[in-house]
């Protein structure tokens, strides 16, 4: 084993460690939830994004798809939380298919464009369908048990959503190097050349959207369960916007990447204001003590850094100088 | 009265010429992307940011130097180019030669700072900005009453639509740019000074935006958030008119005012939508958009 | 023992950010000062957050502070999807929770749980009088303008119940898309509509937009507006030559009277812009919590809002104010009608009083509401 | 010269012997808004042979190409594998029945090694291509074979290697090793040797030489020596339609050939 | 600072030794190339080439496969990541100079991968070069429609749906067209049939006629035997051999060696 898939592992070993321990550590349980459900979101469009080489734009329709979904299921038809959760999985796969079908016919920048625009036509429904209660959201979703096990305590559900979470990154990761994981590889890297050897390559980049839109929606889904409401947020462009951020910082096609950005971007994100007042503290410049109020403009100046000097995220620049030629994963 | 799907006459023109109106700002700003993108292969996210400013910088005009509608109609696009011009020298230009994609996302995070800016200085509630004396008076058509404004709106939005497009496809200078879209450093080669090129289209494409901006300030509220929302109906409306045909977004542009308009009165609850659905109907049978071609 | 904490949860820089946002902070700031700065011999702190109109950041921060910060009571702002998210966490960690900025009926209906209190007002009470007054002054037939979404909807529908209950009729309404910058052609359908009133069931930037297309198509010539829910900031950014002659309902106007003026002067100092009713609200809700805590002599959650359900408030905000026991604020709303241009003598001088509606009419009968806590 | 022998007699005959061609097309045509490329093209190529098309530039050689892989849909015509009618089908079906192309530049995945490259071929075969749960291990199983199929083109030193550090004349042989891994029946090149340096034109025409036991071999190519070397029929195009067809020797003997195509023997440039 | 030595076995005709001819007239030096080093990102390619193109001459730059040649030329036009070293193109030295500065100069490149652009179509492919400054009486446009007559025929088709030799054509005719007095062809005679080939080899013999200077870069050693005056044969990035075409028979057997031919 070389020393960087060592490192990789213990890496990976590391991360898990302090994640079961975080809420004896004093972390805030809500937030580490939050935290894996961005990171979920941010592996699941990874799985597109990363190894098939299109970026997503439209993201966003199938985590607040499913996370309504999943509130409509648990609040109004007092479905129960596994069943609930799957059907939004299932919602999600559907809206996937749809969006698919005619995304995976274009390339690049077409590919973004087309997903972005599919997805405004489920935030428009969202918006206006009366079940999701417009800008007051859905609320009052009931985490209900798992197994018998109840799931009010946030401790109990901080460790369910960490046994998905892990559960669903190994099997992301897997995906990744399965024999289907190759073929995208191949289709990525010269389509024209896959075709002619036989493959139907619409078919496998629909297959990894419909995968990356399901595991999408199981983030969104239990999102909504731990949160325990839906709001206009979790389907609008913005966040589909957030998700690219999370998973450049991070390190687009990376499989630590997604985690780490999204533990930065949303960590950054709340304690903006706290990091504010500690600068201003320390600087006594005034204006930081509004950077709180400001966290849309500061996101917008983190892509802009993301994308000028720092393209491949920090996984991706540590893979780059510190391991292999092949700095395919890590 | 006669009627059709249930709507007076009268009515129905109405709409239709109001959705000419639309359509004529939804041309103007998805040929100012068309121009970007048909010639730069970039997508420029930042294009609603740029609408937004062009308003804005005409209403800071009027609002702190007293400059009457006209002189910022003139200025407020130049401000605006200036400052995609230095976008694109600062920023776009280190990424020449990756993919597109990061464009896309430069310009994305690009849209969230300046509208940011914006919104720290300017607040959100946005601000009124009035149409010139000139044009302050009213249109009697008979079956409506039409602002004399808008009618100047949508014949100075025809008239820069037509005149761009004949820059582009009837000039050399169009036939240089979209083969230094193909491949700029054999362009170079031949001994053309590509880069300058394609920092004035970026310049030209912002600008575009920009006039679009002004224009549009005297209808709707000029508020920092005036455009983020309706750059995703343009990025439809390119997808839908082929993406970088100039052509093809002038018309669909036009075309989809239209339809809204249309879907206005048949079944109002798919006018926010009818374009994306559209653009899902185009796409399932010309995978390249209308005016596109299969690359 | 440590400072008393009041936390304050609203839109800092989102859409609703001129509303209330940073206005907010510096208007609660003001009734801490005012108040002397402690209560009980503590401290009195304020932390602040800003939700950027994402309910689960504001859940999350909510039960932050409630469950690790050690805060006390918390204002929420606007955007009542967030408001709705956090009304739970209130009763879970059994804190005071005042909701000002947000309008949402909801907040004190169902989902209501003796320690939310929405107190500044609601949307119900904004369609209601408005309809119910302007009905009164000669608009006897309707036609809406509605934000096709759950909220506009409502709106719609509140407005609907007392226009014909009071002998009026509706004669049709138009459904637009939320963020439709161009209502022009709405317009057109409301002009053909042969209405007295057109309503308009939006709010924010929409209704702005709306206001002034509809100066600009001359509907204003031959029908009254009347918007359902409008704040001054909206008049202020339409301005006075489109807005005039509006009707609208607000629970206070910072040119109310001499002790709103006063008040107002002093924000105006800080702020460069003069109050809207949620920045004063905020500052009334502050200084409320602060009396009863200090009547109560704790800050225990529960006897504060005992101490809240007992008191009468009248202050610079609030005339004639007592809680329901849903926690909704009742107190006496006023029909405004914008000012002409000429009318007005100074910046932000934009409404005339056209009539003051007592509190239990303006929020109408408990049962509406269905909080089990009203019996 | 060990062309020459090999030519004509055992496998010529072997091709007619075995009756209907491998790959037959009826009348093709193809129009592109109006200019006809190819016209009434009828072509047969005999099981077990290496046929060329040859032709001045813009003949329609590659449109044929095209055609017949089926990256082009006909606007007349049909076509034949093994007297199956495949008009209508996709490429990916096409080359599932055993008719593989390759492309006129290289065709390779860059930033996968060579062993990968030729497994993403056998994995199909293998019924190894969408199972996206099993572990990157349940490819391992492959690695003997396409070990095999690198060490026909002499490669399989390189097998961990990515394909992008080779050297062009190897991307061509590993080019060919893929296309060798799907088994095909049926190999269309086009212009193979387009942009080779003396040597590798002769290793890659011996290459294809080889390649082509038990296999049929279609190929268009300009250059007259590979050809005379190793093909066993021409076919010679001009303006989309079939100019001349025999054996190397009847052809470049046929003066209108010369005229439309080689030229003056003299300056017999390319032989 | 001497240049990089070259390989053992050259052997120089010293009168035209670029290593100690300095030119006497700027103009009768069309291309002087001294110790080019040049690097693809990390790759160093080129490691001190040294050649010289007196006007009116054709050369040819021989090679095996990744020698160095295609570099040569793009280092020319500035389209390597990095170079060092000097490049006069009449006597005024480029290296340091904007990359469209060097076309201006007179120099007419045609690319190895033809360079066709698909948005454009054949004849808007054929006009899009600028006309150099102080041209060239070049070849005429219906001199190059008769040298290449499937040009004139497909004008109005996209670029890119030419064929493959089509477009081949069409990369050499731009070039020509230009009035560019000095030409750095690369592999043009790839993909072409054999009469197309020997038309455009009459071709390049008439430009020389006219005072054209020409580089070529070939894999197709017949093709230039006839045209060039001069050959210089490349190995990993260095010239390792000159000769001219009246020794030509001579170093059959290094040429062997070197090329395999
Ligand atoms: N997609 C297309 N659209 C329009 N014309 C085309 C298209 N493809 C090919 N052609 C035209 O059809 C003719 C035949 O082209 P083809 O590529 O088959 O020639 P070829 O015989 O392969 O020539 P070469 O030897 O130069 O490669 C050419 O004149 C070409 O311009
Ligand atoms: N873009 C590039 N990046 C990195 N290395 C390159 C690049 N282009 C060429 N090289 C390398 O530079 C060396 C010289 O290549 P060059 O193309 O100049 O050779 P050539 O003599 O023209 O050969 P050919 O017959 O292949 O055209 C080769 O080893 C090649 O692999
Ligand atoms: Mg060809
Ligand atoms: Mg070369």
């Amino acid at each position: 084993m070389s020393w960087r898939s060592k490192a990789q592992l213990s890496t990976m070993w590391l991360i898990l460690l302090l994640a079961v321990a975080a809420p004896w550590l004093g972390m805030y349980p809500v937030l580490g939830m939050r935290i894996m459900s961005f990171a979920l979101f941010a592996c699941a469009f990874n799985l597109m994004a990363g190894y098939t080489g299109l970026i997503s734009f439209g993201h966003a329709a199938l985590f607040g798809g499913a996370g309504y979904v999943t509130g409509l299921a648990l609040t109004s038809w007092g479905w129960p939380t596994p069943a609930g959760i799957m059907f939004g999985v299932f919602v999600a796969l559907v809206i996937g298919l749809a969006m698919g079908v005619l995304a995976v016919r274009r390339y690049g920048i077409y590919f973004s464009m087309v997903t972005l625009a599919l997805a405004q036509i489920v935030y428009f429904y969202c918006l206006q369908a009366d079940f999701t209660g417009g800008e007051d959201g859905l609320q009052g979703i009931p985490r209900g048990t798992l197994f018998g096990l109840s799931l009010q305590s946030d401790r109990v559900m901080y460790y369910v959503m960490l046994v998905v979470f892990v559960a669903s990154w190994w099997f992301i990761r897997r995906i990744v190097r399965s024999p289907f994981g190759q073929i995208l590889q191949a289709v990525r890297e010269n389509e024209p050349r896959a075709i002619s050897l036989g493959y139907r390559v619409n078919r496998y980049k629909l297959g990894m959207f419909l995968l990356s839109a399901g595991f999408a929606g199981l983030a969104g889904a239990m999102k909504a369960v731990i949160m325990g409401f839906e709001t206009l947020t979790d389907v609008h462009w913005s966040t589909s916007g957030m998700v690219i951020l999370l998973t450049l910082v991070g390190g687009l096609g990376t499989d630590l990447g997604p985690i780490l950005g999204a533990v930065i971007i949303t960590v950054l994100e709340e304690k903006m204001g706290a990091i504010g007042h500690f600068l201003e503290h320390i600087t006594g410049v005034h204006w930081f003590a509004s950077l709180n109020d400001n966290v849309s403009m500061i996101n917008g100046a983190i892509f802009v850094l993301c994308v000028l000097l720092f393209r491949r995220g920090i996984v991706g620049t540590f893979n780059a100088r510190w391991g292999g030629a092949r700095a395919a994963s890590g | 009265m006669t009627e059709i799907f249930g709507v007076p006459v009268s009515l129905l023109l109405g709409q239709l010429l109001l959705g000419l109106l639309n359509g004529t700002t939804y041309a103007m700003l998805s040929l100012g992307l068309a121009v970007i993108f048909g010639l730069m292969d970039e997508v420029n996210f930042a294009h609603g940011a740029f609408f937004m400013m062009g308003a804005m910088f005409a209403w800071m005009g009027g609002q702190y130097f007293h400059l009457s509608f006209w002189w910022m109609l003139l200025l407020a696009p130049l401000l605006v180019g200036l400052v995609g011009l230095l976008v694109e020298r600062l920023m776009l230009r280190r990424l020449r030669g990756m993919d597109p994609i990061y464009g896309l996302l430069l310009t994305f995070g690009l849209a969230l700072l300046i509208e940011g800016l914006f919104r720290t200085f300017f607040g959100v509630s946005g601000s009124p900005y009035n149409p010139p004396e000139l044009l302050s008076g009213v249109l009697n058509l008979g079956f409506m009453y039409l602002p004399l404004y808008y009618v100047f709106a949508m014949v100075a939005s025809v008239v820069v639509c037509f005149g761009t497009w004949l820059l582009i496809e009837r000039t050399k200078l169009g036939s240089y740019l979209r083969a230094g879209t193909e491949n700029p450093s054999l362009v170079q080669a031949f001994g053309i000074n590509f880069p300058l090129l394609v920092m004035l289209t970026f310049a030209f494409g912002s600008a575009l935006a920009g006039l679009a901006g002004v224009l549009s300030a005297p209808i709707v509220q000029v508020s920092p958030l005036m455009g983020s929302n309706l750059i995703i109906v343009v990025f439809a409306i390119v997808v839908i008119g082929g993406m970088g045909s100039v052509m093809g977004a002038i018309v669909s542009g036009l075309a989809l005012g239209v339809i809204e308009a249309l879907a206005k009165v048949v079944y109002a609850p798919i006018s926010s939508t009818v374009v994306f659905i559209l653009m899902a109907v185009v796409l399932t049978v010309r995978p390249a958009g209308l005016f596109g071609k299969e690359k | 023992k440590g400072p008393v904490k009041i936390g304050f949860i609203t839109d800092m820089s989102g859409v609703y950010s001129s509303l209330d946002g940073p206005g907010g902070t510096a208007a609660i700031k003001m009734a801490i000062h005012d108040f002397g700065g402690s209560v009980l011999g503590r401290k009195i702190e304020l932390v602040t957050f800003d939700h950027q109109s994402k309910a689960d950041l504001a859940a999350a921060k909510a039960k932050e502070f409630f469950s690790q910060d050690g805060v006390d009571m918390l204002i929420g702002g606007t955007n009542s999807g967030a408001m709705l998210a956090i009304e739970p966490l209130a009763a879970q960690y059994k804190k005071p929770f005042i909701v000002i900025g947000a309008g949402a009926s909801t907040i004190v209906g169902k989902q209501c749980n003796g320690y939310t209190s929405l107190y500044a007002y609601n949307t119900t009470a904004l369609a209601r009088v408005t309809a119910g007054a302007v009905i009164k002054h000669g608009g006897r037939s309707w036609y809406f303008l509605t934000a096709d979404y759950a909220f506009g909807k409502a709106l719609e529908v509140d407005a609907t119940k007392v226009v014909e209950a009071d002998g009026g009729k509706v004669l049709g309404h138009v459904m637009a898309p939320l963020g439709a910058s161009n209502f022009s052609s709405y317009m057109l359908q409301a002009q053909a509509s042969g209405a007295d009133v057109l309503a308009l069931a939006n709010a924010g930037g929409d209704a702005a937009n709306s206001i002034k297309q509809a100066t600009q198509f001359g509907v204003t010539k031959k029908m009254k507006l009347a918007g359902l829910l409008l704040f001054i900031t909206d008049i202020h950014s339409v301005g006075l030559p489109a807005a005039q002659g509006l009707y609208l309902t607000a629970p206070w106007y910072w040119n109310l009277n001499a002790e709103s003026r006063a008040w107002s002067k002093r924000f105006y100092a800080q702020m460069n812009a003069m109050p809207s009713f949620s920045q004063a609200g905020d500052y009334s809700a502050a200084l409320s919590y602060l009396k009863a805590v200090k009547a109560a002599g704790t800050t225990d959650g529960a006897k504060v809002m005992a101490e809240l359900h007992k008191m009468k408030v009248n202050d610079m905000f609030i005339h004639n104010g007592s809680m329901r026991p849903s926690g909704l604020m009742i107190h006496d709303m006023y029909l405004m009608q914008v000012k002409t241009p000429a009318e007005s003598k100074e910046p932000w001088d934009y409404y005339n009083v056209v009539q003051t509606v007592p509190g239990n009419e303006a929020f109408g009968p408990a049962a509406a509401y269905g909080c089990p806590l009203d019996k | 010269m060990i062309a020459s022998q090999k030519s004509s007699h055992t496998k010529a005959s072997h091709g007619s012997g075995a009756g209907a061609p491998i790959l037959r097309a009826h009348k093709l045509g193809k129009k592109f808004s109006g200019f006809a490329a190819v016209e009434g093209v009828d072509l047969g190529v005999a099981e077990g042979s290496i046929h060329a098309l040859v032709g001045p530039n813009g003949a329609g050689k590659t449109t044929c190409f095209n055609l017949l892989s089926k990256f082009l849909e006909p606007s007349a015509g049909d076509i034949f594998f093994r007297e199956r009618n495949i008009t209508r089908m996709r490429p990916a079906d096409v080359a599932r029945l055993g008719m593989v192309r390759s492309f006129q530049i290289s065709a390779t995945f860059p930033q996968m090694t060579l062993l990968e490259n030729v497994r993403v071929v056998l994995q199909r075969a293998a019924g190894l291509a969408h199972q996206f749960w099993m572990p990157a291990r349940a490819l391992t199983r492959l690695d003997q074979e396409a070990l095999r199929f690198l060490d026909m083109v002499g490669l399989s030193g390189q097998a961990g290697q990515l394909a992008s550090s080779l050297p062009y004349g190897h991307k061509r042989a590993l080019e060919l090793a893929t296309t060798l891994a799907m088994d095909p029946q049926l190999l269309l090149l086009d212009e193979p040797t387009q942009g080779l340096g003396h040597e590798d034109v002769e290793q890659v025409t011996e290459l294809i030489r080889r390649v082509a036991q038990g296999r049929t071999v279609l190929m268009v190519e300009h250059n007259m020596s590979v050809i005379s070397k190793i093909c066993d029929r021409v076919t010679v195009m001009q303006r989309g339609q079939v100019l001349a067809e025999g054996s190397y020797d009847e052809v470049s003997r046929n003066p209108e050939v010369i005229t439309a195509y080689m030229g003056d023997a003299e300056e017999g440039i390319h032989a | 600072m001497s240049p990089t030595p070259v390989h053992d076995a050259v052997v120089r005709a010293p009168g035209i030794d670029p290593g100690h001819h300095s030119p006497a007239s700027v103009e009768a030096v069309a291309l002087h190339i001294r110790d080019l080093h040049a690097w693809y990102g990390d790759s160093h390619v080129l490691h001190g080439v040294n050649l010289t193109i007196k006007s009116g001459e054709t050369i040819c730059l021989l090679g095996r496969n990744g020698a160095g040649r295609t570099t040569t030329l793009r280092a020319v036009m500035g389209l390597t990541s990095a170079r060092t070293g000097s490049i006069s193109v009449f006597g005024k030295e480029v290296i340091g100079l904007p990359r469209h500065h060097v076309a201006r100069l007179g120099v007419g490149y045609c690319p190895e991968e033809r360079g066709i652009f698909a948005s454009l179509t054949t004849q808007e492919n054929f006009l899009l070069p600028p006309d150099v400054p102080a041209r060239f009486e070049g070849l005429s446009i219906d001199e190059i429609h008769e040298l290449f007559p499937n040009l004139k025929e497909r004008a109005r088709s996209p670029g890119t749906r030419l064929s493959g030799g089509e477009q081949q054509m069409l990369a050499v005719a731009r070039i020509f067209r230009t009035g560019a007095r000095l030409l750095l062809l690369d592999e043009i005679s790839e993909g072409l049939a054999p009469v197309i080939v020997q038309a455009l080899g009459r071709a390049i013999k008439e430009l020389k006629k006219r005072g054209f200077s020409v580089l070529l870069a070939e894999q197709n050693f017949r093709f230039s035997a006839n045209l060039a005056d001069r050959f210089y044969v490349m190995e990993r990035g260095k010239i390792v051999l000159e000769i001219d075409r009246s020794e030509l028979s001579d170093k059959q057997a290094e040429l062997k060696e070197l090329l395999g031919v």
